[in-house]
């Protein structure tokens, strides 16, 4: 368990991530790609913290605000998602581009 | 720091679930085991993280992301045709690009970590990570929680707005009828004067 | 050996028992639900022994099959004055209301110990829709949404929300005609988009529940009032055991039952009302809607009509009611939870009629002609359509409160002559 | 260490919870269709359950991720409280000031209500 | 080697715990008006061993690993909780720095493995279940937490040992006398036991279990007892001094307050009745949760 193995899992995790954001129609498998992202950069965070930052109380305070970032991505995705489907009856990223008007 | 043999097995137990069952997200028909899959792998990042003493962090990620995954099989659910995978699917596009943008982002970040220097600096010995937290948080970052408490009070405000039968963007209310029959309220329907200005009052029982 | 001493465990358990109500099959019902020993489950899945009470029509045994090969094995079934489904010789049958408990454990017994064999399943082994081989993948599904994947077509999205505008998909299916918490025979196809009925259905009718013989002889002859107002409050409190056991308060279900076995002028409502109040089932408990609108609540009678404040009860046109201070207790608002203070406040009154008709020397009612029977207005011919009023209120309930409003109407017409095949049954105490 | 005890805790009572189902899933034969078609008292479904469910309390949802941020604030909060004194208490004033505005808005908008 | 005599004494205590729940359940249901089923001591066992030798039910296209699982999800989920709890100053499982944080992990994880056992059958009624406890899980939560902060504040620490310290002087169900109420609701609600059983209610004809028959309804049935005991374990710890008490052992006085909330509850399952979905969510967001904020600022009055 060091650093790089650390931070080589991250990278593992976030390539994934890119893979399904990148690659899923449905608006809402693509925030889980956001997500597996999201849960890469916060290992990658905390594996600084703890191994390379000393313990200094920002690094937590970054893994905290990521997750911040992904609550308020979440649940504004979904009320975006909800929003959307009232009007087009689909789920489809295609679709958000109507919003844009 | 120096980590025992068992440790180390573990962490690479971990490690590959998270990986895999990341991997298997995007691999499976049912969209609720896609959710599970994802909760899966957040729960092995967090038990990583325990095992580097981020005793709170990986905790907080297990409370938080079991609400959050919950919530996303629930909308998963709602909004996908074919849910539960029945019928096998592939809903990609641009798939190729994909795999490549996924694979390169990988080989570039694991380039990183793999040959640039960070410096070595374990944990001091004896520190409290919840403490040391909270006093940051209400120390020198005051500024971020507090506004973090603002951002969170308007996310709330902008999911009820925008998910809410009433909200603003209820526009799709045509074709649904009011209820009537709604226990002991005021129907549902669309009410032109219900909207956020705070005129109406909707009593919940 | 280690499973014959499991089994013999196994067989000291409180027989999980999933009651089939045909016809006049509820008589069964109240002395196995204050019998011991005996457990009484919802699914079949939770059952041991299926007991089928009462007469079930020829067009309802493919319902009954169906529920038959849903126990899982081991199981046996019971069956209580009515004639075994051909297939099922070894099936036993039992007539005496008092031996009910004891053949269930018996039959519970020999199943746990090897005795006995379990039921035979009915039904051909075969699936809705053939799929093995079919399709795409070989489990029967075309592209996305089409085909029968596993036997079974897809939830698609067949009406528009009934609420609040989101068209997701719908979920249809025929419930009944022996689920227990509907009147038994009760079958209706239904429609849910989420937890929300969408539409109702009714497919058959409630069977007609019997009456308490008193109220076939009161259409021929003055009867005590006593024993009349006891009966109607008995068949009240049995309805309250019913809604209470679906309302998670079995416990004073069984209390209400308890009272309706033991019922005197001298008894009093008292105890139960103090209860009931204080486990809060008039304000926690699924009572909100339901609202009958007048028209309806006239057409049903009886308390439904008079928890909506509508003034109809025969008893008014009988002198000697008059003389003992009768009027109709009336209720306001006509929903579920009006429907449920109207029957305790009309137990009440019937208790109290009771004992001031003993006071009065034994009171008789005046002689035939309308009669009041505890659902309403005595009709010749049985309303077929008590339950068609459903079709109009339930869409727009959520399921729990729709079956709450369900089990506070009588929605099998009380037919005061003994249903068919059951002309020399007395009432089971 | 604490860690290894609970980990042994985990795959003991999750081994357990297995096992006693598995000789008997081993053992038994795969029911007939009469047997596994859903139990709806002797009715049928026209299709399989599975569907988009319509949930009628989504908004709640998205308010609960929202305001479980708002509790990873709260533990560590909680464990300087006392320490900080008088400043932690108003932060909390100002905390649960904030998500009893979101709630009272969200009920006002209905939001606790089955949609 | 405390870590593991303790483990010892946690599985022990689920065991006994469980069939002790069993067996009060009925005690208590003949006391309220069921009639005579046998004897109460045997009557669980008994039961136990028809359900292993019942056929499992299958459906006609579950997710089956997801459906077997659940249960057992269920099960570790309560074994965890219990590890938790300290039956001495060093008699303890896993006496984590953040044992609160976990416990509120494991309540929205229990959250997950209940919709799991709903939605895994394919059954209409089982399906209706699992959502119905999702509204439901999701709003106790947020209670359970504010509530189980209250307790942190005096202890400023989110260990339960130090919590139990922390109540040296006055237990906390004195000291915040809204918390302990407000958590035994959130028990109900974890357990769906009683009038929160909007899981496996009457009227869904057994809900999430109402296709479940057999060894893995057996595991069900069991786990939802161990989650009891786990709840109650946190209770005591939390709100009743854990261990402390004066003349008999730590764990002694432990299992004996565990015991008196576990009467508690199955007395409350039995006498109330089932509420409706709608009014649940609404009852924990508009009163249980400004009463927890209630309860919070009370504590942290107290502590200061």
């Amino acid at each position: 368990m060091t650093l790089v193995s650390l931070l080589l899992v991250a990278a593992a995790l976030i390539g994934i991530g890119l893979y399904g954001a990148l690659s899923q129609q449905s608006f809402v498998m693509l925030m889980m790609g956001l997500e597996l992202m999201l849960n890469g950069v916060m290992l990658a965070a905390v594996a600084f913290w703890a191994l390379s930052g000393a313990g200094a109380p920002e690094g937590q305070l970054l893994t905290i605000v990521v997750m911040a970032v992904m609550a308020i991505e979440m649940a504004m995705g979904f009320a975006l998602v909800v929003a959307v489907f009232r009007t087009n009856q689909a789920d489809m990223t295609e679709a958000l581009g109507e919003l844009k008007h | 720091m120096q980590t025992s043999l068992f440790a180390d097995a573990i962490f690479w137990v971990l490690a590959a679930l998270a990986v895999f069952s990341g991997w298997r997200v995007f691999r499976t028909d049912s969209m609720v085991r896609a959710s599970f899959f994802l909760l899966a792998s957040f729960i092995a990042v967090g038990a990583i993280m325990l095992l580097l003493a981020a005793v709170y962090l990986g905790l907080a990620m297990l409370f938080m992301m079991a609400v959050e995954m919950m919530v996303m099989a629930l909308f998963m659910v709602m909004f996908m045709m074919n849910p539960a995978g029945l019928n096998p699917m592939v809903m990609v596009h641009q798939h190729r690009l994909s795999i490549v943008a996924g694979g390169l982002a990988f080989a570039v970040l694991g380039a990183l970590a793999l040959f640039v220097e960070f410096p070595d600096r374990p944990l001091p010995a004896g520190l409290d990570p919840v403490a040391s937290l909270g006093r940051e948080m209400l120390g020198d970052s005051m500024l971020v929680f507090e506004s973090a408490g603002i951002v969170l009070l308007a996310t709330m405000i902008g999911v009820v707005v925008m998910s809410s039968h009433r909200g603003r963007f209820g526009a799709a209310d045509q074709g649904s009828l009011p209820p009537g029959l709604e226990p002991g309220g005021v129907p549902a329907g669309p009410q032109p004067d219900a909207e956020g200005s705070g005129g109406h009052h909707h009593h919940c029982h | 050996m280690a499973v014959s001493w499991l089994g013999r465990l196994a067989a000291r358990a409180p027989v999980p028992v999933y009651p089939l109500l045909g016809i006049g099959g509820e008589r069964a019902l109240y002395p196995l639900a204050l019998a011991g020993r005996v457990t009484r489950v919802d699914s079949p899945r939770h059952a041991s022994v299926l007991l089928v009470a009462g007469h079930v029509p020829v067009h309802h045994h493919e319902a009954l099959k169906r529920v038959h090969d849903q126990l899982p094995r081991p199981f046996a079934t019971l069956w209580f004055r009515s004639q075994p489904l051909p297939g099922l010789e070894n099936a036993r049958r039992v007539d005496d209301p008092a031996t009910l408990t004891d053949e269930l454990v018996a039959l519970h017994r020999e199943l746990q110990t090897g005795q006995r064999g379990s039921s035979p399943r009915l039904l051909p082994d075969e699936p809705p829709n053939p799929w093995e081989g079919l399709g795409d993948d070989g489990h029967g599904g075309e592209g996305m949404m089409g085909g029968t994947p596993y036997g079974r077509p897809m939830a698609m999205n067949m009406q528009d929300d009934i609420r609040d505008g989101l068209t997701l998909d719908s979920l249809t299916f025929r419930l009944g005609p022996f689920y227990p918490l509907l009147p038994p025979g009760l079958a209706a196809e239904i429609t849910l988009q989420g937890d929300v009925i969408q539409s109702w259905t009714n497919q058959s009718p409630a069977y007609p529940r019997a009456l308490d013989a008193v109220f076939q002889t009161a259409r021929e002859r003055p009867v005590a009032i006593a024993e009349l107002e006891l009966a109607r409050a008995r068949h009240h409190l049995r309805h309250l055991y019913r809604a209470l056991r679906l309302a998670g308060l079995e416990g004073l279900g069984l209390k209400a039952l308890r009272l309706a076995r033991e019922l005197t002028p001298a008894s009093h409502l008292d105890g139960l009302r103090r209860q009931l109040t204080r486990a809060g089932f008039f304000r926690l408990a699924a009572l909100d809607g339901g609202a009958l609108d007048a028209e309806t609540a006239r057409r049903l009678g009886g308390p439904a009509a008079r928890a909506a404040g509508i003034d109809t009860d025969r008893r008014s046109d009988d002198a000697h009611y008059r003389r003992l201070g009768f009027r109709p207790a009336l209720g306001r608002g006509g929903d579920t939870r009006a429907r449920w203070h109207q029957k305790l406040a009309e137990i009440e009154q019937s208790l109290a009629l009771a004992g001031r008709a003993v006071d009065e020397g034994d009171l008789t009612t005046v002689g035939p002609g309308g009669l009041e029977t505890p659902c309403g207005p005595w009709r010749e011919r049985p309303a077929q359509d008590a339950g068609g009023c459903l079709e109009a209120l339930l869409p727009g309930m959520e399921w729990d409160s729709a079956l709450a409003t369900i089990a506070s109407l009588d929605l099998a017409e009380g037919s005061a002559s003994p249903p068919p095949g059951e002309a020399h049954a007395e009432e089971p105490q | 260490m604490e860690l290894l005890t609970l980990l042994a805790v985990l795959l003991i009572a999750l081994g357990a919870g297995l096992a006693l189902q598995w000789p008997a899933l081993r053992r038994q034969p795969l029911p007939g269709y009469s047997q596994r078609a859903p139990f709806l008292g002797g009715g049928t479904p026209d299709s399989h359950a599975w569907n988009r469910y319509h949930i009628r309390y989504y908004p709640m949802t998205l308010l609960l991720i929202a305001f479980e941020m708002e509790m990873m604030f709260m533990y560590p909060w909680a464990v300087v409280f006392v320490e900080k004194g008088l400043m932690a208490v108003m932060e909390m004033g100002m905390f649960l000031a904030i998500l009893s505005v979101g709630i009272v808005y969200a009920w006002r908008e209905g939001v606790f209500k089955w949609q | 080697m405390m870590a593991w005599a303790a483990m010892v004494l946690t599985f022990l205590a689920l065991a006994v715990g469980g069939y002790a729940v069993a067996v009060a359940d009925r005690l208590i249901a003949g006391a309220c008006g069921w009639p005579h089923q046998g004897n109460a001591w045997l009557a669980p066992l008994a039961r136990g061993a028809w359900l292993y030798r019942q056929d499992a039910n299958v459906t006609e296209a579950p997710d089956r690993p997801a459906w077997r699982l659940a249960p057992a999800l269920y099960l570790a989920l309560a074994a965890l909780g219990l590890a938790l709890v300290p039956w001495s100053p060093t008699l303890v499982v896993a006496d984590l720095a953040t044992g609160v944080v976990l416990w509120g992990s494991l309540e929205a994880l229990a959250t997950v493995a209940i919709f799991l056992h709903g939605w895994s059958a394919n059954a209409p009624l089982a399906l209706i279940g699992g959502y119905r406890y999702v509204a439901l899980g999701l709003s106790y939560i947020l209670v359970s937490m504010f509530v189980l902060i209250g307790v942190v504040l005096p202890a400023e620490s989110l260990k339960f040992s130090q919590v139990v310290a922390a109540q040296e002087e006055l237990w906390n169900v004195v000291r915040q006398p809204l918390g302990l109420p407000l958590f035994l609701i959130v028990g109900l609600g974890l357990t769906f036991w009683g009038p929160l059983n909007l899981a496996d209610s009457t009227d869904l004809a057994g809900g999430t279990a109402s296709e479940v028959s057999g060894p893995p309804r057996l595991v069900w049935e069991i786990a939802r007892v161990a989650m009891l005991v786990a709840f109650s374990g946190i209770a005591a710890t939390a709100f009743l001094g854990g261990w402390l008490g004066p003349w008999l052992p730590g764990p002694l006085w432990l299992a004996l307050k565990m015991l008196a909330v576990l009467l508690a509850l199955a007395w409350l399952g039995r006498v109330l009745p089932r509420l409706a979905p709608e009014r649940c969510v609404t009852l924990m967001w508009v009163v249980l949760l400004p009463l927890s904020f209630v309860d919070l600022i009370w504590a942290g009055l107290e502590a200061l």
